[in-house]
């Protein structure tokens, strides 16, 4: 196997907050091959944003610290990667779209001339050259009339269009990879499909390796080829899409699953919620952050922080009780 | 836009003869007696005061007075002192020259210091020198320009003589190669610090807001955006940031521009300049209504094309507003 | 970082107003001045066993000699005394300034912002035309006509002061109306009366609380501006202003007749402005439990 | 040197109070006689007017004089002396005057000095369209208020000039006894046939301006602050000529302003900044103070039921015997303005002392004289309201006055108004109780004072108090109908006498004068009592 485009090892990132400290990841560990879109689920707070933005070094230092790991971008470490090269990097070779379109746009300026300022950063090229390369971008994620639109300022867009023209931006500069942190929850669900068939489609199409964040693992079934969860601050299981739907190995993913409404089948019970809430970090649980809302909870749980093992190939997860084969079957 | 210029511009005329009607009415039609400052210590006969009063018109009634007033300003005719004959032209003309330079460069001085000010506390935020500032910033506008500018004078002039800091005194004539035949040695000397008192205290303020005004905008998504497209800080702060924070500042530099007027009048009193701020509050002292209004019209239509400039550049600045509907408030 | 911090327990809002109020050390420095300034206000001329315009044959001593903790001015009147009486006078007048501001703030802001339309439009274009008139300006023309009494010069400030507490409770009386549950509480059929009293009136109140303060330290700023310009109360009036005009031609000399009026002056304005700083942070809903 | 090192030291500090207004020193001149440059004349604002026909103020008046002779003059002693004039006679008891005027004088434009020309300055300045403020010293000519009133055209039978015979025959309305001194007024300047229709604006170019005086104008005045009006000697001039080669005025916006200018070396001289007499006194030397024909004083209101009429006399002269005019002088104008022990001023011809109630204060004749009034069935009145006009210091008098008033039980209160015409308008009508009041004499002669102040025919004029005495109307009316000079000053003496301490209708408290700071280079600094610096008698080493 060829060199991983990118690899996590690791990885704290800890907040010194007038609450004290809180812990937002506690060695997180992903691999990201190229051209394969992954999904990194998990709730609000589980800390997958602040991995996203940490990749492109966009948390701000201080409050943030990081106390240890690396992420490694083609075998460079892009934590110590001083600024002048990160900003080559960002963009250049890493973009990322983010959650809320509407306000994601700089509303001064129109859509061309952002566009074109990320492309005029990266290359040099002509302003006019930047503004046919933004047209084209537009009319690949399906703007209507990009020529004349281009002109116009975020305000004047619809939310979807806003969210096409910030795909077609985070693309403009050939990136190896593209970060899109919740790109659609901020949309109405008519629009969340299109949006994500665009993603999909523009990725496949300019081999784009895709690190896709969500809350929502409906999402994730769609368009990813592995998954990661996560929870707590740590990756609590990783698999190929399939396997994961198929079998989750891990109580949260499990709880997760049973959470989806379910169209094909017709039930009378009542969806299922995971009981308690997210842990608090800056008082993290001492043994697995899940131990608390778990239904599998056994006392190790509460004392011991479970590994992450390699249950099967290319199947990682972290519970104390996966090596337990009945528990494995209630799961399923 | 050029519809909606055309629009502002009517307004902005409108504003400024509703404003300066109602600066005639206070000083023409309430007290009746503007010939009172000419009967001084020694009381005139009735014949000399009805020859006065002939000479200015005054012996017509007042819509007639109105009428002519605005007849004379179409003709650029802004009327006679009672104190002395004078034209107001040439009143105007000699306090616009001190006043402008004085509020040009406060103006500038203005605007330099709060955009250093307020960019550098909202950069390093948290910093011994954002502490400092938002010390001075707050402090500051505790101050009246009365009393800034007899502290300048005390600590620029008398101090540094009494203690022989000629380092210090600002007083003191300054070497010919600094103003390197740009501004006549006088004018640098004798408006550095009037100009400082002028634009320090709306400087604090403005630094302020656009502190303010940038920490808010810094934590706007769009600002993440344009991190995360490989931009440059610098390009971040000054040509994203930037413009976004200024949409309330321009407001408030407005309003300050306006305000400047005030500050001129007080500045102008405590340095001895003689400006149009210092001439209206002499002649308004003394009741010499065509030498108050006429200085008044002046400064009511600056005050008339700073809102309008301040309309417009929102435009400029901010696309969201729509410049065809009314909604610009 | 919003989402990792913790969610404090509920308080009500004015507890929340008054813990994060308590909570900045630069307001409590202002309060604390404040409360001070007032204090010697109220007891300086009982204590310091002068009258404010009595003459005394000490002319211009300095400070702490011969009984005048502060000293004299040119005619030998206690500047300890003349400084106490021009902190109840500054604020006296801006109390009564601000509280008459406000009321026609109020009233025209609430008509022009509930009603909108034409009462807007003719309140609107006279806040626009009043704008541009230099304060100094208005000031110069009502006291030169009527006189400098105390009546006079308080309608002077109230004539510079009272667009900009209007304009500002008409936005926010027109962004409140606009809230969602003004318009259900429309949609249920409620009384303009009992929307105004009940959803818009205590909604617009916390942005009036800040002008309040800031409004009454412009007032103690304008009424010294008049004073030092010979517009406003004259001598032997004991108004900071009038005190520090009278100073100039001692500057040289006897400085300390120029700075202790003056730093009282900016003392007591500093405070309000400190406080009104506080205020503001703390009424603010959306640094709500924002520490 | 050491004066000259003081001074130097001070430049700086001063400077600081105030910018100094622009302009540079004028380096040594190649003339043989010195420059000048005055920063004390036009030192609060820029001048009224310096056209002799317009000028109202002192200031612009000074600058007239210089540019024009008129017939008669008083010279720094006070002594009237013919200018134009050589003699004047009057045959029938002061009711026709005829001038003789001296030959060969010319304007500096080269034109003659001619008794026709007179008749052009009055017929200009007295016409109702120049609306002179001054021009009513011309009604003592008969038929000359209904020419400025525009009800009668120009009186040729009352100013009748003979060029050939070089004189002038003015016809006066009522016997004027001191008409020679009346017409020294810079109102009654000869002016040349080139300005006989030059109207009230004709100082916004200044050349036009052409007199007969010592000096004339060398540029256009810019009669603004910062600006300066320069005057260089008349080469045609037929007297004594000055003895300076050029005068620049400068024009300051206020008197701190011109000190600092002089302060900083500027100047050849400048004038003292209020209540900074002393200071600057001890820095510059005493040569510049002088005392001027002006009194201030306090009227009290006539027709005021507490204060007013012979009832209330005790009242009054409890009061004035309160007064410590001592304590204003020190306190207020620091010496410059001295206690004064009558109504007119020292200096003025016929001017007697004593003929107040008192210069010094008399506590004890005061508490029993209020003590007196208070025995005639009085009660402890309402403060008595100290009137005055605002802004112009004398809050600071009235403050000592009612310090003074309390030391024997008087109670009184401040009773400011706020513009001058105000005050005077209301003060006119009665609406005063004590009235502070002040004159300056336009004329050197007791008829100046006493008549507009004091007689009834002045009430609703200048005559504040509205004070009115059959006794004292007649004394003055005798006095202005005669020719006799000792019975006129013997009846002036005995109204003064009646009115300030028989009735006590007003109490004087100083005597005005002026103090300017001089450089040293100047050894001579006439001023005459009128206030006039003779600037062609200015001697600079």
């Amino acid at each position: 196997m060829s060199q991983p485009l990118l690899h996590i090892d690791d990885l704290y990132v800890h907040f010194n907050t007038s609450d004290g400290v809180v812990q937002a990841i506690n060695g997180a560990s992903l691999t990201l091959n190229p051209g394969e879109i992954v999904g990194l689920v998990g709730e609000s707070g589980s800390g997958k944003s602040v991995t996203a933005m940490s990749i492109l070094g966009l948390v701000p230092k201080p409050p943030a610290i990081y106390p240890k790991g690396r992420i490694l971008w083609k075998g460079i470490d892009l934590l110590t990667t001083p600024d002048r090269e990160l900003r080559e990097i960002r963009g250049g070779e890493i973009s990322m779209i983010f959650q809320d379109p509407m306000t994601s746009l700089n509303p001064v300026y129109t859509i061309g001339h952002q566009i074109s300022e990320m492309i005029r950063v990266h290359s040099r090229i002509s302003a006019k050259t930047a503004k046919l390369r933004s047209i084209e971008m537009l009319d690949l994620v399906g703007m209507p009339n990009p020529a004349q639109r281009i002109d116009d300022y975020p305000h004047q867009f619809s939310g979807g269009m806003r969210q096409r023209a910030m795909i077609a931006m985070a693309l403009s500069c050939s990136p190896e990879l593209l970060i899109a942190d919740e790109p659609t929850t901020a949309l109405d669900v008519t629009i969340q499909a299109q949006i994500l068939e665009i993603l999909e489609k523009s990725a496949r199409e300019l081999n784009v390796s895709v690190l896709l964040i969500t809350h929502d693992l409906g999402v994730v079934a769609g368009i990813c080829d592995r998954v990661a969860v996560m929870y707590g601050g740590r990756i609590v299981e990783e698999a190929p899409v399939d396997d994961l739907f198929e079998r989750p190995l891990m109580p949260y993913t499990w709880g997760l699953m049973r959470s989806i409404p379910q169209m094909d089948k017709v039930s009378t019970k009542r969806l299922y919620t995971i009981p308690g809430s997210p842990p608090v970090m800056s008082r993290p649980p001492k043994g697995c952050a899940f131990a608390p809302r778990c239904e599998f909870v056994i006392d190790r749980c509460h004392t011991e922080v479970p590994q992450l093992i390699e249950y099967a190939p290319h199947r990682m997860v972290r519970c104390h009780r996966v090596s337990e084969p009945d528990f494995i079957a209630v799961l399923a | 836009m050029f519809t909606y210029t055309i629009k502002r511009l009517l307004q902005s005329l409108i504003v400024v003869w509703a404003a300066v009607t109602l600066m005639f009415a206070l000083f023409f039609i309430i007290p009746g007696d503007p010939i009172s400052l000419k009967s001084g210590e020694k009381s005139l006969p009735p014949g000399i005061l009805a020859n006065i009063t002939a000479k200015y018109g005054l012996d017509q009634p007042t819509y007639v007075q109105y009428f002519r007033f605005w007849g004379h300003l179409f003709k650029g005719d802004l009327g006679y002192s009672y104190k002395n004959d004078k034209s107001v032209n040439t009143i105007l003309h000699d306090g616009l020259s001190t006043s402008a330079r004085l509020l040009f460069w406060g103006a500038l001085l203005q605007l330099i210091i709060a955009l250093t000010v307020g960019l550098t506390s909202a950069i390093k935020r948290g910093s011994l020198g954002d502490r400092i500032g938002t010390i001075f910033t707050v402090g500051i506008q505790g101050i009246p320009v009365f009393v800034s500018g007899l502290l300048a004078q005390y600590l620029f002039g008398v101090l540094p003589f009494q203690m022989h800091w000629d380092w210090l005194n600002f007083f003191k004539p300054w070497p010919q190669s600094w103003t390197a035949g740009v501004i006549p040695t006088d004018s640098w000397k004798g408006i550095i610090l009037p100009a400082l008192v002028v634009a320090v205290v709306d400087a604090a303020f403005i630094a302020r807001m656009l502190r303010s005004s940038l920490l808010e905008v810094l934590r706007a998504d769009y600002i993440r955006t344009a991190f995360a497209k490989g931009l440059s800080a610098r390009r971040v702060w000054f040509h994203h940031a930037l413009r976004n924070a200024m949409i309330p500042v321009v407001t408030v530099y407005g309003t300050s521009l306006i305000a400047i007027f005030g500050v001129a009048v007080q500045t102008e009193k405590v340095f001895s300049l003689p400006g149009m701020g210092s001439t209206i509050a002499d002649s308004a002292l003394s009741q010499d209504a065509p030498v108050v209004l006429g200085l008044a019209i002046v400064v009511i239509a600056f005050g008339a094309v700073v809102n309008l400039v301040v309309d417009l550049s929102y435009a400029l600045i901010d696309p969201r507003i729509k410049i065809d509907s009314k909604a610009v408030h | 970082m919003s989402e990792f911090e913790q969610i404090p327990q509920s308080l009500s809002y004015w507890q929340d107003v008054r813990a994060r109020f308590f909570a900045n050390k630069i307001s409590i420095l202002g309060l604390v001045m404040l409360v001070l300034l007032i204090f010697i206000g109220i007891i300086g001329p009982f204590i310091s066993g002068w009258k404010y315009d009595e003459l005394g044959p000490d002319i211009l001593s300095a400070p702490f000699q011969k009984g005048h903790w502060f000293g004299t001015d040119d005619l030998g009147r206690d500047l300890f005394t003349r400084v106490t009486y021009g902190i109840r006078l500054s604020l006296t007048v801006a109390i009564i300034v601000t509280i008459i501001s406000v009321f026609v703030g109020v009233t025209l802001g609430g008509l022009a912002g509930y009603f909108g339309g034409w009462i807007d439009t003719l309140i609107s274009r006279f806040i626009d035309t009043w704008q541009v008139i230099p304060f100094v300006l208005i000031g110069f023309a009502i006291i030169t006509v009527f006189g400098s009494s105390f009546w006079v010069i308080v309608a002077a400030l109230v004539f510079t002061g009272w667009y900009s507490t209007t304009r500002l409770f008409r936005a926010s009386v027109m962004q409140v109306k606009s809230l969602e549950y003004v318009e259900a509480a429309r949609a249920t059929g409620a009384t303009t009366k009992r929307i105004i009293l009940r959803h818009i009136g205590p909604n617009a109140i916390p942005p009036i609380i800040v002008v309040l303060a800031f409004s009454v330290a412009g007032a103690i700023l304008s009424e010294s501006v008049y004073a030092f310009l010979g517009v406003g109360f004259r001598e032997p009036t004991p108004s900071l202003g009038v005190m520090i005009s009278g100073s100039r031609n001692f500057l040289t000399e006897k400085p300390f007749v120029f700075f202790i009026p003056g730093s009282v002056l900016v003392l007591l304005t500093l405070s309000i402005v400190l406080i009104g700083d506080g205020l503001r942070d703390a009424l603010d809903p959306k640094l709500r439990g924002v520490k | 040197m050491k004066v000259l090192s003081l001074g130097k030291r001070s430049v700086a500090v001063l400077a600081a109070v105030g910018l100094a207004v622009g302009g540079t020193i004028v380096s040594a001149h190649a003339a043989t006689a010195p420059t000048y440059i005055d920063c004390q004349l036009f030192s609060a604002g820029e001048p009224d007017f310096i056209d002799p026909a317009l000028t109202s103020t002192l200031v612009g008046a000074n600058l007239a004089t210089m540019l024009f002779d008129g017939l008669t003059d008083t010279d720094a002693s006070g002594n009237l002396y013919g200018e134009v004039a050589s003699k004047w006679v009057t045959k029938d008891g002061a009711k026709t005057w005829a001038f003789t005027l001296k030959k060969n004088l010319k304007f500096s434009n080269g034109e003659a000095v001619l008794p026709s020309s007179f008749v052009t300055g009055w017929k200009r300045a007295f016409a109702a369209s120049m609306a002179s403020e001054v021009a009513y010293h011309s009604y003592f000519i008969a038929g000359m208020e209904e020419y400025n009133t525009g009800k009668g055209g120009w009186p040729s039978a009352s100013v009748v000039a003979d060029d050939s015979a070089m004189t002038l025959t003015i016809k006066m309305v009522n016997p004027t006894a001191d008409w020679p001194s009346i017409v020294g007024h810079s109102v009654f300047s000869p002016i040349p046939t080139t300005m006989a229709s030059a109207s009230s604006k004709v100082e916004e170019d200044g050349t036009k301006l052409v007199g007969n005086g010592p000096f004339m104008l060398e540029k256009a005045i810019t009669k603004r602050a910062g600006g300066e009006v320069v005057i260089v000697p008349n080469p045609n001039y037929g007297g004594k000529a000055p003895l300076l080669s050029r005068v620049t005025f400068k024009i300051s916006s206020d008197v701190n302003a011109a000190y600092n200018a002089f302060a900083s070396g500027q100047c050849d001289n400048g004038p003292i900044p209020a209540g900074r007499y002393t200071e600057l006194l001890t820095k510059w030397g005493t040569k510049g103070v002088k005392t001027t024909l002006g009194t201030d004083y306090w009227g009290f209101n006539w027709e005021d039921p507490t204060v007013g009429g012979t009832q209330n006399k005790y009242l009054r002269s409890a009061i004035s015997k309160a007064i410590d005019r001592t304590q204003i002088s020190t306190v207020i104008y620091q010496g410059v303005r001295k206690p004064a022990s009558g109504l007119l001023p020292p200096g003025l011809p016929g001017y007697k002392a004593g003929q107040g109630l008192t210069s010094s204060r008399d506590l004890n004749g005061a508490i029993s004289d209020y003590k007196r009034w208070l025995a005639l069935g009085n009660k402890t009145p309402a403060p008595i309201r100290l009137s005055y006009n605002d802004g112009a210091g004398w809050d600071k008098v009235a403050s000592i006055i009612i310090a003074n008033l309390k030391d024997v039980g008087i109670p009184a209160k401040l009773d400011p108004y706020p513009a001058d015409g105000t005050y005077f308008s209301k003060m006119r009508s009665g609406k005063g109780q004590m009235i502070r009041a002040g004159w300056f004499a336009d004329y050197p002669i007791a008829d100046n004072f006493l008549f507009p102040l004091l007689h009834t025919k002045s009430i609703d004029g200048d005559n504040l108090e509205r004070y009115s005495s059959v006794t004292f109307d007649a004394l003055v009316d005798s006095a202005r109908s005669t020719t006799n000079k000792s019975f006129a000053q013997s009846q002036y003496r005995r109204a003064e006498v009646q009115a300030l301490r028989k009735d006590v209708a007003l109490t004087q408290t100083v005597n005005r004068g002026i103090a300017t700071v001089l450089a040293a280079s100047t050894t001579s600094f006439p001023i005459t009592p009128l206030g006039m610096i003779a600037f062609d008698q200015i001697v600079k080493n």
